[in-house]
């Protein structure tokens, strides 16, 4: 009764041979052109592969919602404005999204941005020194400050939930020590810092250079990649494809500029932290280093056995971290042209934690990007902006934001299909 | 075909028409399989051929796209593990899904722990687990310990411990000795034997074909994610299954076998030479 | 730092047409009673009043600078004629007051001073410091005790305008012949940080304690419940501020020794009368003059047992009803409420 | 050359037959008697096995140094008020040890005891509702909002992070709500619950009878539990080391209490906070669900696989996290009699998380107990009164507090050793 | 009694007296062992022996207690698995030690990343990536999908193909056919041969004694924890060192042998019958 069904599939060996490498595979569910592409992109999307991108979604309703109840949110002005909200809390942002891609976390953040705004005020208004020092001192201290947590992290094992929360006390002590008696102090809006702030805005043909520039540097690398992938005998994107994403983004670059032409325009500040935002997801994306971050966040024993220096990347993490919510204490400053007992306070650590998690990084590391500062901020801020123009109770206000926070973020999973069988956020 | 080598009884467990599909890679394809009361089917193929995909299919784990499936011929559909187990179907997965943090005594009774007035009974349990760790001559110094800290084959021992509790109807064991010393893989397959007695349905998943043509009924080959073939043990040999498994007739398997038996000439050869 | 601006009203808000004003209301804080159960709808009522077609964009900062630099731009977006502006932080609204400038729209500094504003209406924060103390002092000193031991909850460290209080409260008690035996800055006013430091004060200060200077009625509260617990008889005199209806409940129960009331109506409709002219590019009526700002400065009242009557009830800030709960209606007869 | 050594080892296996079944390995390091009790209590500590209790070292220094530096801080009077501080945050971490344990968060429980207090205040003293039926809907109130975040949470796979900060404006904004114009309630002075929170003692009689009472329960349940190994063929504890133990334990009880009733003695409400732990280690060590919770924290995918009902586990957390936290809250505002828009702000949260991360629960689930709760609040609390008894500037107020909290996890952390190569925290 | 059995040269890898304690666990106890270039050696031993202690003591992963160890002549202490590595060991673990989030190309080539510019050069890393897992006759349909999506044979390929990069003097198997299918089972067995010839130092660890007798040329046994005794293969059977492992000569491995020897007389079942 044995009835074999040998199936040598000799034929089949043949019609593979001219696929690339990559495509061989007969289980592999062809995706060539332009619908496979979107078909393969839904079922990644559902997958929960994509990482912050359904994040738009939320962010889409949320200014569907707002736009709805005031024109003045999607008026040039205000989207100037909310750039301006976003840069120094995006900037932190950035850099609690590295230490939860390592597992870790840093409750200090708000604390380090406010001493740093301390050193920048004190040193540059009361101690006369010139800006450019000022801004290295305080970045200075927000690189030792990560240093330091590093040490303490490597070297004794403390979790660094209870580091940083013994840093998130200890130098908001610091902060009121540097700033001493007066308290706060105003940063004159004639100097450097608080013209960037406030006041510095690409031209309309800088800007619009800039998008192309973007776009160009985009088609050249992917085919590029395209011409080097065939040599090796790997499967392309289909040029069609490329040239459809170009569009798009050429699209998703000029309209937005284009909007804030109208008013002020793209501001320096909020440049320098979409191009932090690019370098970082390039860093962590294309670098050694940033491979690293990743796989000890996945799993820092095989990491430790792949011959990863641990110690040293997370003393890096930590560094970068700090450093940046130092300069994001800056720009803050630089924006409120003042610092002050409060500078950093409030929930700049929420805030700042809260962006980098919606934006779809995990808090138990290895999995997030970038990206998600900059998607996770405009999410926050555009809620707390857009109820600015709503004439609201401080309860009522309470109350809305949480709803609507949390509505913004189960759109972005109802989007997906349920993690939950495939094991954490 | 299936059917055709099937004993005459209906069968506890039948999948028929099973496809499964993740992201861009079609796990399985169309997948028909059965194992019948007091029956060893042994479920074979190459890596990623979707043995344990199937596997998981049938346990709950992963709902398929598209197919049937009955058992104890009742059209059922598990949304989950506890339905699965519910039915009497207790599983031994590869990647055997312990909690690491917890110890071999907690995990052996995760799910089904026994009461003792208002608290867990720990030394009931306890007696318990050196009992089904010794009839499967496991090597556990203390069953106290997270399973964190144990070598490889002993966590094996601990999950195939677990499917030993309960009163399945089928167990399915997914490649249950591949950490195993010869010992406790010989103890595995007197076990296996044992629960064919009693007369359960065994679905067993094995690269080793000793093992398989040892204790198995029927084997069911799957490649690349589709049915290959099903053989009863009794008429074929481990050549004609790897022939199935592999695609091809000619291939690493033989040529290292022949290669092996031309150079060398120790008499213990020819026993040494099955995969 | 960013200099006196004396061109108060100068810009020129060509949008404005007709009546129909847009002012801007921002507050500070929603964590004290005040703001938005009195400031909030008495603004709104006067200027009403005065003006029916306005409308009013309010917005209340949470405590936060950078919050209330955003609800400011927000104001300016909607195109707020005049921005009425109870500062987070006096000193760093200097931003919030260039923006407006740059759009011609006027500010009025609410209760709290900003340099470069067009219009100051407030109680003045040294004062209210002074006059807890003041009362303080004397309360204690009726009691029969010219020295001995005074702790002082002062406010948050985070918020400047704690430092104020501090500052007013100091230039009178370093002097009164009472030794300051402990500081504290309250984190976030929290009335429980001031409890827990109260009950170790009780600990370290032991018998010698005559008076209690607390910035807030919140942080009196938790003194007082610390000193109640503590077994602490009497109680010693506490101070307060914001005339909470918790705090009246407290004063008249004999344990709180007073509050601080600041006649909200008069100070709201200074403010909306200032907003209205300036919105109207008239140039507002003033009594005096701070740092170059036209101002109008309110007496803070000092509020005891005896003055309970006279400023809350006379005010209609709370109704007897409200004030003379079942807990507290001794209380209420033998201070003469009914 | 072949020359193995097949050691038969037939006489050893006679030799363990005389063993209990648990100890028969010939690997296995003797450990009888007290000696091997206390080198196998040493070697488990090093390996960071023991959870909670290495914090007692840092508890201990953090003693250490305030009493140092003032004497009032071991008064009794002292001692008795860092009892009646820790109870209500530690009620809130208490729960907040059952979310970690699953690997989750819950950053709304501030939120929550706050809106609890305002509805019991409200309530009770608002619209005159007897104290059980206040009390009841403050703590349904928790318990719905469990429930919500449950359901979220299992409905959408949406982070808890993420539900809990969208929780902990939301049910801000209801605070100030149900708060209303007052904003700040009195709860009258001779109430149940101020009374209870402030004024209610145990009498030293009853006080030393419960210690009593503690240790022959103790005794008694370790003594059947050998008479039923041995029956079963199990190792067990040697009386003598049972005997040392008591005692042990005699002493860490009854000292504590001797001190505490030269003041006023052990408060109802401490007593009332320590036996929920007892309670909820018990139910977490000795019942099934308790196992789940763990199972699920230490693996949700083995969890689920094992049949447990994950979805059920993860609700039923979230409910008794909120409901504790409400509890929590009334507790706080029996205290300080009065509820306020303040109730639970500030850093009630941090302090609840902190103090359940610093007594050993960790951040990443499946490891911790409920003692943790107790310990981390006594750190905390102990900090923060030590300092309230020295004089000092808010700057040096925080950065000691920072100092000191490290201080002391660094103690604790060097007491083990480093945990880093065996993974996380 | 080791050092009669190794061939005259010095070898490259030597440790003596090594022992590893786990709390109450004495994991090694004294353990002496040596590999020389050009030889493979398999460890074998029952289950929770200590053979992957001692594999992860030698790749720096745990620091022995007690014992020396001397690599290329010298006297070496690893610290961490970066030194071991530093010294030219590649080591495939039992447990993978893979990291789940990244794909297959990053996991292949962590910690020793190709660059090109200043960025990795992602085109001739998975290039390569498809040649090291076509040469162990891999079944994975994709390089860039996430580890953890892979099936257990596919992430043990994995795992072996990582130790082909670099030019390592001695490699380390812990079971590495443990999971893998017939055909990748030959390509893994021919590949420790290749290390032979190319005069590497190879340790296989395996619970197949077939595999074992075929590539290995010295057994060494570890029971319990301690040393028990080495064989050279040339020179001893299969049944002869299970007996060293299991510490007797009667046991479940041989009862079954003899049971189904009287049961069944099918003319496949001696070759089948080895473990
Ligand atoms: N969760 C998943 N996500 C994506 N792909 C998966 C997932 N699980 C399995 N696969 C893919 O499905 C295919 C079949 O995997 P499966 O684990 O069933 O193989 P297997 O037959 O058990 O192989 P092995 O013998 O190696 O255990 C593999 O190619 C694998 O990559
Ligand atoms: N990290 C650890 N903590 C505590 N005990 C451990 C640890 N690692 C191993 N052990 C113990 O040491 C002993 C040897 O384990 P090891 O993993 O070396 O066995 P093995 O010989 O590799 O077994 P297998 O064949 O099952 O893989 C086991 O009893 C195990 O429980
Ligand atoms: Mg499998
Ligand atoms: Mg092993």
């Amino acid at each position: 009764m044995s009835t074999p069904t040998p199936t040598p599939e000799a034929q089949s060996v043949d019609a593979t041979a001219a696929l690339p490498a990559d495509l061989q595979d007969e289980r592999l569910i062809a995706s060539q052109g332009v619908g496979g592409f979107l078909r393969a992109f839904l079922s990644r999307l559902r997958s929960g592969d994509l990482g912050s991108l359904p994040v738009v979604v939320g962010l889409v309703v949320i200014w569907g919602v707002f736009a709805f109840e005031n024109d003045a949110f999607l008026s040039s002005r205000n989207l100037v404005n909310l750039t301006q909200q976003s840069a120094a809390t995006g900037t932190i942002a950035l850099g609690i999204v590295l230490v939860l891609l390592l597992g870790e976390i840093d409750l200090s953040v708000g604390s380090i941005s406010g001493l740093s705004a301390a050193i920048l005020a004190v040193g540059f208004v009361g101690h006369g020194w010139s800006l450019p020092l000022a801004i290295l001192a305080s970045l200075v201290a927000g690189a030792v400050i990560g240093a330091l947590y590093g040490l303490l992290y490597t070297r004794f094992g403390v979790p660094s939930f209870v580091i940083t929360l013994a840093g998130l006390l200890a130098f908001l002590g610091l902060q009121l020590k540097v700033l001493g008696k007066e308290g706060s102090i105003n940063i004159p809006f004639d100097s450097g810092l608080v013209k960037f702030a406030q006041a510095s805005f690409l031209s309309d043909a800088a800007s619009y250079i800039l998008v192309v520039v973007v776009v160009l540097v985009y088609l050249a690398t992917r085919l590029r990649a395209n011409q080097r992938r065939t040599a090796a005998g790997l499967s392309t994107t289909p040029v069609v494809t490329l040239g459809v994403r170009a569009v798009a983004i050429l699209l998703l670059l000029s309209i937005p500029v284009y909007v804030l032409n109208r008013d002020r325009g793209v501001s320096y500040m909020f440049l320098l932290f979409v191009a932090l935002v690019v370098i970082f997801d390039f860093v962590i994306q294309r670098t050694r280093w940033g491979r690293s971050v990743l796989a000890i966040g996945g799993n820092v024993e095989a990491a430790r056995r792949a011959g990863i220096n641990v110690k040293r990347v997370y003393i890096s993490v930590f560094v970068f971290c700090s450093t940046l919510a130092a300069l994001g204490g800056l720009l803050a400053a630089g924006r409120l042209a003042s610092a002050n007992q409060g500078s950093g306070g409030t929930d700049t650590n929420l805030n700042a934690i809260a962006a980098a998690v919606i934006g779809g990084t995990s808090l138990f590391g290895g999995r997030g990007s970038a990206y998600s500062a900059l998607l996770g901020i405009l999410v926050i801020q555009s809620i707390s902006n857009g109820l600015s123009l709503v004439n609201l109770g401080s309860p009522e206000r309470y109350m809305i934001t949480g709803g609507v926070l949390l509505l913004a973020v189960i759109v972005d999973s109802l989007s997906r299909r349920s993690r939950a069988a495939h094991g954490r956020a | 075909m299936t059917a055709t080598l099937s004993p005459p009884t209906t069968a506890v467990l039948a999948l028929t028409g099973i496809s499964k599909r993740f992201g861009a890679v079609q796990a399985l394809k169309d997948i028909d399989f059965d194992v019948h009361s007091g029956e060893v089917v042994a479920l074979v193929g190459d890596n990623g051929a979707g043995k344990s995909t199937l596997v998981k299919t049938i346990a709950g784990v992963y709902t398929p796209d598209d197919g049937q499936m009955t058992f104890d011929g009742k059209a059922e559909s598990v949304a989950s593990p506890a339905e699965a187990q519910g039915l009497g179907i207790a599983t031994v997965f590869q990647d055997l899904a312990l909690c690491d943090n917890l110890d071999v005594v907690a995990n052996l009774f995760l799910g089904r722990e026994l009461y003792r007035g208002r608290a867990l009974d720990e030394v009931t349990m306890e007696q318990e687990s050196w009992r089904l760790l010794r009839q499967l001559s496991a090597k556990i110094p203390s069953v106290r310990i997270p399973v964190a800290s144990l070598s490889g084959g002993q966590r094996q021992t601990v999950a195939i411990a677990r499917s030993l509790l309960g009163a399945p109807k089928v167990v399915m064991l997914d490649e249950p000795t591949a950490a195993l010393g010869v010992a406790q893989t010989a103890e595995v397959l007197n076990l296996v034997e044992r629960l064919r007695e009693n007369g359960l349905g065994v679905i067993l998943i094995s690269h080793n074909m000793s093992d398989v043509m040892a204790v198995a009924d029927r084997v069911s080959v799957l490649r690349l994610g589709r049915n290959n073939g099903t053989f009863n043990v009794s008429q074929t040999t481990s050549q004609e299954i790897i022939a199935a498994i592999t695609g091809a007739t000619t291939n690493a398997v033989s040529q290292r076998a022949a290669r092996r038996e031309t150079h060398t000439a120790a008499p213990t050869a020819t026993t040494e030479e099955q995969s | 730092a960013c200099g006196n601006s004396d061109d108060s009203g100068s810009g020129s808000s060509s949008s404005s047409g007709g009546g129909g004003k847009k002012i801007a209301l921002l507050l500070p804080e929603s964590k004290t009673t005040r703001y938005e159960t009195f400031d909030r709808p008495l603004f709104e009522a006067a200027v009403k009043k005065d003006c029916a077609a306005c409308t009013i964009i309010y917005s209340n900062a949470d405590q936060d600078p950078a919050k209330q630099q955003q609800q400011a731009e927000a104001a300016l977006t909607q195109g707020a004629n005049v921005l009425v502006l109870d500062p987070v932080d006096g000193k760093a609204a200097a931003s919030v007051v260039a923006s407006a400038k740059a759009q011609g729209v006027p500010v009025v500094a609410y209760d709290r001073f900003i340099a470069g504003a067009d219009y100051y209406v407030s109680f003045d924060n040294e004062t209210v410091g002074k006059i807890q103390a003041q009362t303080l002092v004397d309360t204690i000193k009726a009691g029969g005790k010219t020295s001995g031991d005074i702790v002082m909850i002062n406010g948050s460290p985070t918020d400047p305008n704690a430092g104020s209080f501090k500052k007013g409260a100091h230039s009178v008690l370093d002097s009164s012949g009472f030794k300051i035996a402990a500081e504290y800055d309250t984190p976030d006013w929290s009335p429980d940080k001031a409890q827990a430091w109260m009950e170790g004060q009780i600990s370290a200060v032991k018998g010698n304690l005559v008076g209690v200077y607390a910035a807030n009625d919140g942080t009196g509260g938790g003194a007082i419940a610390a000193l109640k617990a503590g077994g602490v008889k009497p109680l010693p005199p506490v101070t307060g501020q914001d005339s909470e209806l918790a705090a009246i409940q407290r004063i008249l129960a004999g344990d709180q020794a007073m509050t601080i009331y600041k006649p909200v109506p008069p100070e709201a409709e200074a403010a909306a009368k200032a907003a209205l002219a300036l919105a109207n590019k008239q140039k507002p009526a003033s009594t005096t003059d701070t740092e170059g700002v036209p101002s109008t400065i309110l007496d803070p009242i000092a509020v005891t047992k005896d003055k309970v009557k006279d400023t809350i009830i006379k005010d209609n800030v709370y109704k007897v009803a409200d004030i003379c709960t079942a807990a507290f209606a001794d209380a209420c007869t033998k201070a003469g409420l009914s």
